[in-house]
């Protein structure tokens, strides 16, 4: 059985829909990238799966259950992470706080430490307020938080935007770990190529539907994907 | 005439999103801004149109500085601009959007609504006119009476596209006008783009359909991390290896 | 003016700062929370005195009358958030805020349709004041003072060093991440509510104490707790109390400058002043654009 | 009250109005087929609704005297009730309500300067009576009062400011200091003790004028007691005035405290305790406590309320307004105008003549064709050439607990 | 019972200009104006100030309504830039200090003393045509607000006024200015409140500040949600239905015989209170109105 199964989902935050149904699963332990233009939907994707899109119908299953009929903080409860594209640390709170925020983990102290262990800049600055944090800094910070609850599955909206290089580099590094972790992730990249080397499988969208999908490597050979990117380049 | 900037810095929260950027777009030659997501261009677009102030640097339009400008004073002088994610006004109809773009409507005054009514019913007219005929264009003259909020994602762009257009513009920023728009009509919009340019309107595009931008512009600007890292005309650029790098992401 | 003048005034002012904060950070917890002005805060004020006089009378003791009046008030505030609040979910502030004025309204006329407009009071034993280095200070202003600091406190205390309060400020940072955090809202607003009516009904016990009883009391406090929230930064409780408190002696200390009338109107005059030249409050951080 | 009985009131009231009048009918005709109707405006909601349902319901009982005397001969009387919510608008609006829908031909017992100066032109223009219980200098003025149908049954803010001097006098002060509430009424009064104290060769700092709804009244009592009075006079209200008391006492204040009766009520004395009020001193243009119209009135009052007559002033001016307004009506006759009642007025309530106490009485002597002089429940009523009553005061002081009338103030 | 309707059809006329104006600010472009007392009190004694230093009632009506327009002004500019929140807070702070100022500046306003006197229009022709001629003004000039509104929102300045409720940014976009637009809103609705405020002013011929505090901003605000923001039909049914409740409840006294007077007034102020909250929750868009946004 797949983790995370999502079947004609459809819908959007005004009176059109950004989805217009979509099909995706993803498998425990996988990494599958998602990739698209602008406007194509694929935030609208991820927030759908999280359960913060207003308006949405299809079917969404994640480990079992019906996701649709819970809120999402109920979502993360059952083992989803979500680290949003901006505005994804609580900036008022120190950095320590923006993880002991986080509800219903077993063990917090001891998994914050975890954290503290895994992201050494983030232990050095636990006490600053997360506002004065550094883009990458700020995007650690984010992936420690959602990893807090131990998810299954972490949903990640362009982790790289912005990123000066050498942070890409290491971002690309974490995620790739993740499975080690026991975590799946749905990773939304505009460097698709980065992106899908480090990835089992990935979806193109366009226009709130997939447009293309197959495993990474086909993906990444795939001459189609090329011209989308760079017109034959 | 001329849309430069020069030495352009802007942060946000301590991010460097556009990192002393100078470059100068001629009218007569179409230009496309290219780059990844997150390479600042929507943000440089803000700059120039006036959205965002700018921490350094200037903006020049045709010769003069208008970073003191407001947003509102900077398309009055004939810089418009289309947002990336469609920004139509939801509650009006669609052909009421395209009025609103309308420059010179005497009756947004109220004085004149009061004392010179005959002046706002007859520009008004004209206004009508000119909307109808870009309806027509765009062909959206079916859904004219239509809340704009009811529109699907790609007449939206092209509503918008419109009621840019309305304000006569001399200089035009469109922000990824074909994201959404479908081909046969991306091939319609195209023609018109062309033929603004050749009347003299000058274009500066941002948009990730590479082929069809490459088919437009005469040239293409690259940003990428807030840095203007390629110019050129679009065969050189598309070459170039560090633009490769930039878009799909170098190598392992 | 000289220095006892001075220190009587400063002594005055501190003590109604102290009474505005207790409002304002009343308000102040509502608008960072759950966004929107609240402007039910004074009638829970007055509420809060009506039953302190109440549970005083009933029960004979101060304390128990404003133990009760703590606890009676908190349960006003989260049932008007379980009934009437909860339901502006997602809506402009506008809503919420006009629903509050309704509230204000209809508790204050449940009040004197049951106890009229009659003047009531607490019984306090009255006292002559101590001379303090010129100063004269009543012994009940210390009671007022401490109780009204400690409060203070001890909700800024909950705020920022409990896990509920960590959460609450979660909330009011990013309710959407908040919630991707899987931060529970239910738990989050009772808490603010029951903090909100504990504040607003120490507040109004203080009030009550100072001066007399009566229905339109706390309403008449409504606008400085406004300004107070505002001055110290929208959505900024720590912020909230220090404007209170400083609202409370720029206003005792300009009238010998102003005098009494417009003693009150000084407090709006620095409103709109900060407003103007620091949109985000004197202790205020940038808000972003929404 | 219940309005039920309320309404069985009016109808019993026109109805032996009624009878009084088919028997009068056949010795005078004129005007008598239309009853003389009154319309009680008092403040039975907001700032004023302390005494005003106290005030509606005396005029009631009032008038139920009235009928049980007899009546007015020739006269059937109705009574319509409506509440000022002590705001002008409100006020305006009920006047015209009670003028225009139920014709009444007077109204009486509007409260507070504003209420009755707003409502002051309407009664004006319609050739209505007013009785008010306001103090504004306004509303006795020309300009205000061109047809004379106004009269104040309340004591001018001169008079009151004279007597605050007089007590000063009195109480051999030799530093005076003076706090008013920040409105016409209370402002006017200190500044009329002012001048009065002042040509009396005293000296007085400029009033303290203070707002209401203040937490703390601390600064400006500091205020007005930094020149070290041994005399002050605070012009105020219920709540401000329990908030200064107390704190000029937590101060430790020696200076002898002066209020008006009407800041005065019995929460006050149960919030603040005999320690705190002991020796202050209380004026009022009191209830004359030895008079038989007060007697009368405070019976009927507690009979009607439960709480002693003398706990609202404004009641017995509106007891007062019944009578003098009864017996001028029936000293003009029964086809007499308004302007007539008003002209007869002063004849009824001023001396010369026969002391009165009652409808009853006077209207006996009335009837023999003697001169009556009404001494009411509030006061002697005598009326000058304005239309105010000059009052007398009543000086009282706290002791133990109580407050004792020490003397009166004529 | 003539003179009494007059009475009421006035105060209701007056109260239905005031919602008018109200809807005009909130109710069509969204501004919190929470001040509308205090333009009141600048249009009655300006008017008043005027008239009894002989200038003819024209003239005074019109200053009143330009000088409570101009008052609007700097308010305008300072907050239009800002939130949305802070216009509501400032105009609500603002109505404070100018109460503050009418009631300590007795040379100009006579202070607590307040004005007596004021002229009134039509009082040469006695009571009842008299009284019947200032209705048939009142009237008029809540007609003439009607007319204004309606004008304003189907010209292109009403367009343009909608374009600004959906999406400012993009109103900027095109070359027109969001703030002079809000600006121009809120300086015609305090104009009418003035003139409101003179029409009041010269009807009851007396005015004092006790007469100008919140409590009846709020009344506006109830009437202008009640009938439906952003409706023209909406602030005259809002006003219409709050003057026949507030007078209605004269009446109602009779038929709850178990009420005492004072507790009918608390039972009004619940009323309206119970009806602000439900309103909000369960029509928000009023009586008439659209779906609120």
């Amino acid at each position: 059985m797949s983790l995370l199964e999502v079947a004609g989902i459809a819908g959007g935050y005004g009176e059109a829909d950004i989805l217009r149904g979509i099909d995706l699963r993803i498998e425990p332990g996988e990494i599958v990238t998602v990739a698209g233009t602008n406007g194509a939907g694929k935030s609208t994707l991820i927030k759908a799966i999280m359960g913060l899109v207003p308006r949405c119908r299809g079917r969404v299953v994640f480990d079992g259950r019906d996701l649709l009929s819970l809120d999402p903080e109920d979502r993360v409860g059952i083992g989803i992470g979500y680290v949003p594209q901006v505005a994804n640390v609580f900036g008022t709170l120190s950095v320590l706080d923006n993880l002991r925020v986080v509800e219903g983990v077993a063990g917090r102290a001891a998994r914050i430490r975890d954290m503290l262990d895994r992201f050494p800049a983030l232990a050095e600055r636990r006490h600053v307020a997360a506002r004065a944090l550094s883009g990458g800094e700020r995007q650690q910070l984010a992936f420690a938080r959602a990893l807090m609850s131990r998810p299954k599955l972490l949903l990640l909206d362009e982790p790289t935007a912005a990123l000066s290089p050498n942070l890409v580099g290491q971002v690309f590094a974490l995620i790739a770990t993740l499975p080690g972790h026991s975590a799946a992730a749905l990773l939304i990249e505009q460097r698709a190529r980065q992106s899908l080397a480090i990835s089992n499988r990935g979806y193109i969208l366009d226009s709130g539907r997939v447009v293309l999908e197959g495993p990474a490597p086909e993906l990444l050979g795939d001459e189609r994907m090329a011209r989308l990117y760079l017109g034959g380049g | 005439m001329s849309l430069g900037v020069h030495g352009v810095n802007k942060s946000f929260g301590g991010l460097r999103v556009v990192d002393d950027v100078s470059f100068q777009v001629q009218a007569a030659e179409l230009t496309g801004l290219i780059g990844p997501n997150g390479a600042g261009k929507s943000t440089l677009f803000a700059v120039i149109s006036g959205f965002q102030p700018a921490d350094a640097g200037c903006v020049r339009f045709d010769g003069h500085e208008i970073q003191r400008l407001s947003a509102a004073a900077r398309a009055r002088l004939g810089i418009a601009r289309t947002f990336q994610v469609p920004r139509p006004f939801a509650h009006l109809t669609v052909r009421e959007n395209l009025l609103t773009g309308a420059r010179d409507q005497p009756g947004e005054h109220v004085f004149n609504l009061l004392c010179r009514p005959g002046v706002v019913r007859q520009r008004e007219r004209q206004i009508v006119a000119r909307a109808d005929a870009m309806l027509e264009f765009l062909g959206l003259t079916r859904v004219a009476g239509e809340r704009a909020g009811a529109l699907s994602g790609g007449q939206q762009k092209l509503l918008e596209l419109g009621r840019a257009l309305m304000t006569e513009p001399r200089f035009i920023l469109l922000d990824e006008p074909y994201a959404g728009v479908n081909p046969v009509l991306i091939e319609e919009i195209e023609r018109r783009i062309r033929t603004l340019s050749e009347q003299g309107t000058g274009f500066l595009i941002v948009e990730h359909n590479l082929p069809a931008l490459a088919r437009l512009a005469a040239r293409l600007l690259v940003m990428d991390r807030g840095r203007l890292i390629a110019s050129g005309t679009p065969a050189q650029v598309l070459a170039d290896r560090a633009v490769q790098e930039a878009y799909i992401g170098g190598g392992p | 003016m000289s220095a006892a003048v001075g220190l009587n005034l400063a002594v005055a002012g501190l003590i109604q700062g102290l009474l505005i904060a207790l409002a304002g950070l009343a308000v102040s917890l509502c608008f960072a929370v759950a966004r929107f002005p609240n402007a039910a805060t004074g009638d829970f004020m007055t509420f809060a005195a009506y039953a302190g006089v109440a549970a005083q009378a009933w029960t004979g003791s101060l304390l128990a009358g404003a133990a009760s009046a703590v606890l009676l008030t908190a349960g006003l505030a989260v049932a008007s958030y379980v009934l009437v609040f909860r339901n502006f979910r997602g809506r402009s502030l506008v809503a919420p805020l006009i629903a509050s004025i309704g509230l204000a309204f209809l508790l204050r006329s449940v009040l004197t349709f049951f106890v009229g407009f009659d003047q009531h009071s607490f019984h306090v034993p009255i006292a002559r004041a101590i001379v303090f280095a010129g100063a004269r200070v009543r012994p009940i202003d210390l009671w007022l003072a401490g109780t009204s600091a400690v409060t203070l406190l001890a909700v800024l205390a909950v705020l920022f060093l409990t896990p509920i309060g960590r959460r609450m400020r979660a909330v009011a940072d990013n309710p959407e991440l908040a919630r991707a955090s899987g931060i529970r809202a239910r738990a989050v607003m009772l808490t603010l509510w029951t903090l909100i009516g504990a504040c607003s009904a120490v507040g109004g016990v203080m009030l009550g104490l100072q001066t007399v009883v009566v229905p339109e009391m706390g309403w008449n406090l409504l606008l400085p707790a406004f300004a107070a929230a505002v001055l110290g930064g929208v959505g900024n409780p720590t912020g909230a109390v220090l404007a209170g408190i400083a609202l409370g002696l720029v206003q005792a200390l300009s009238t010998p400058l102003v005098g009494f009338t417009y003693q009150t109107a000084i407090s709006f005059i620095l409103l709109i002043a900060t407003l103007v030249l620091r949109p985000q409050g004197l202790l205020g951080r940038a808000e972003p654009v929404r | 009250m219940p309005v039920r009985k309320w309404m069985l009131t009016r109808r019993v009231l026109g109805q032996a109005g009624a009878a009084t009048a088919l028997a009068a009918v056949v010795g005078r005709p004129a005007r008598a087929d239309r009853p003389y109707r009154i319309g009680a405006l008092n403040p039975i909601t907001g700032a004023g609704s302390t005494y005003g349902s106290g005030m509606q319901k005396t005029i009631l009982f009032a008038l139920e005297e009235v009928k049980r005397a007899g009546g007015v001969d020739g006269r059937p009387i109705e009574v319509y009730a409506e509440d000022t919510q002590t705001s002008p608008d409100a006020a305006v609006l009920a006047a015209r309500k009670l003028i225009d829908a139920n014709k009444v031909d007077a109204i009486i017992g509007t409260w507070s300067s504003s209420v009755s100066l707003a409502v002051l032109p309407i009664t004006n223009e319609a050739n209505c009576l007013l009785l008010h219980t306001s103090s504004a200098p306004a509303l006795s003025t020309p300009a205000q009062n061109p047809k004379h149908l106004a009269w104040r049954f309340q004591a001018a803010s001169h008079q009151i400011g004279d007597a605050y001097a007089a007590i000063a006098a009195h109480e051999k002060a030799s530093r005076a200091a003076a706090m008013a509430f920040n409105n016409d009424v209370q402002i006017a009064s200190v500044g009329f003790f002012r001048s009065a104290w002042e040509k009396a060769g005293g000296k007085l700092p400029n009033p303290v004028v203070y707002e209401p709804n203040r937490t703390s009244y601390a600064a400006e009592l500091q205020q007005a007691l930094s020149e070290k009075p041994d005399f002050l006079v605070v012009s105020g209200y219920v709540p401000d005035t329990s908030i200064i008391l107390r704190e000029a006492y937590e101060a430790g204040n020696t200076a002898k405290i002066v209020i008006p009766g009407w800041a005065m009520g019995p929460a006050t004395v149960k919030a603040l305790g005999a320690e705190v009020l002991e020796g202050l001193i209380v004026v009022d243009a009191v209830p004359d406590a030895g008079s038989a119209a007060f007697k009368t009135f405070d019976a009927a009052y507690r009979a009607a309320t439960g709480n002693p007559g003398s706990s609202n002033i404004y009641a017995a001016m509106c007891y007062d307004m019944v009578a003098v307004l009864t017996l001028a009506m029936q000293k003009a006759g029964p086809s007499a105008d308004n302007a007539a009642i008003a002209q007869v007025i002063p004849e009824v309530a001023n001396p010369p003549g026969q002391a009165v106490s009652s409808f009853a009485e006077g209207r006996k002597l009335l009837q023999a064709g003697q001169k009556i002089n009404y001494e009411g429940a509030s006061g002697p009523i005598d009326f000058d050439e304005r239309g105010d009553v000059t009052p007398v005061f009543g000086v009282s002081v706290f002791h133990d607990g109580k407050l004792e009338q020490r003397y009166l103030l004529k | 019972m003539q003179g009494y309707l007059t009475a009421v059809g006035t105060v209701g006329g007056i109260y239905a200009l005031l919602a008018l104006g109200l809807n005009l600010q909130y109710g069509f472009t969204g501004l919190i104006n929470f001040g509308v007392v205090a333009f009141y009190a600048v249009g009655a004694y300006t008017s008043a100030l005027l008239a009894l230093r002989g200038v003819p009632f024209v003239l005074d009506f019109a200053a009143a309504a330009v000088l409570a327009a101009l008052f609007a002004w700097p308010l305008g500019v300072m907050c239009l830039r800002l939130r949305d929140d802070y216009l509501a807070i400032v105009t609500l702070a603002f109505a404070e200090i100018l109460r503050t100022v009418i009631v300590s500046e007795e040379w100009l306003t006579n202070g607590t003393r307040g004005i007596p006197g004021i002229p009134r229009p039509f009082s040469g022709l006695g009571a009842a045509a008299g009284g019947f001629a200032y209705l048939a003004l009142v009237l008029a000039a809540m007609l003439a607000g009607v007319s204004l509104t309606v004008r304003l929102v189907g010209s292109p300045f009403g367009r343009l006024i909608q374009a600004i409720r959906d999406d400012e940014d993009a109103v900027r976009s095109v070359g027109k200015s969001p703030a002079r637009c809000k600006l121009v809103v809120f300086m015609i609705g305090a104009g009418l409140t003035g003139l409101a405020g003179a029409l009041y002013a010269h009807y009851l011929t007396y005015i004092s500040p006790d007469q100008f505090v919140p409590l009846l901003t709020f009344y506006v605000w109830i009437a202008v949600i009640m009938g439906g923001a952003g409706r023209v039909g909406g602030a005259i049914a809002g006003a219409a239905l709050l003057t026949l409740f507030l007078e209605g409840s004269r009446f109602l006294r009779d038929v709850l015989p178990f009420v005492s007077e004072v507790q009918m007034a608390s039972l009004r102020l619940a009323a309206i209170g119970l009806m602000l909250i439900l309103f909000t929750l369960y029509r928000p868009q009023g009586l008439l109105g659209r779906v609120a946004r």
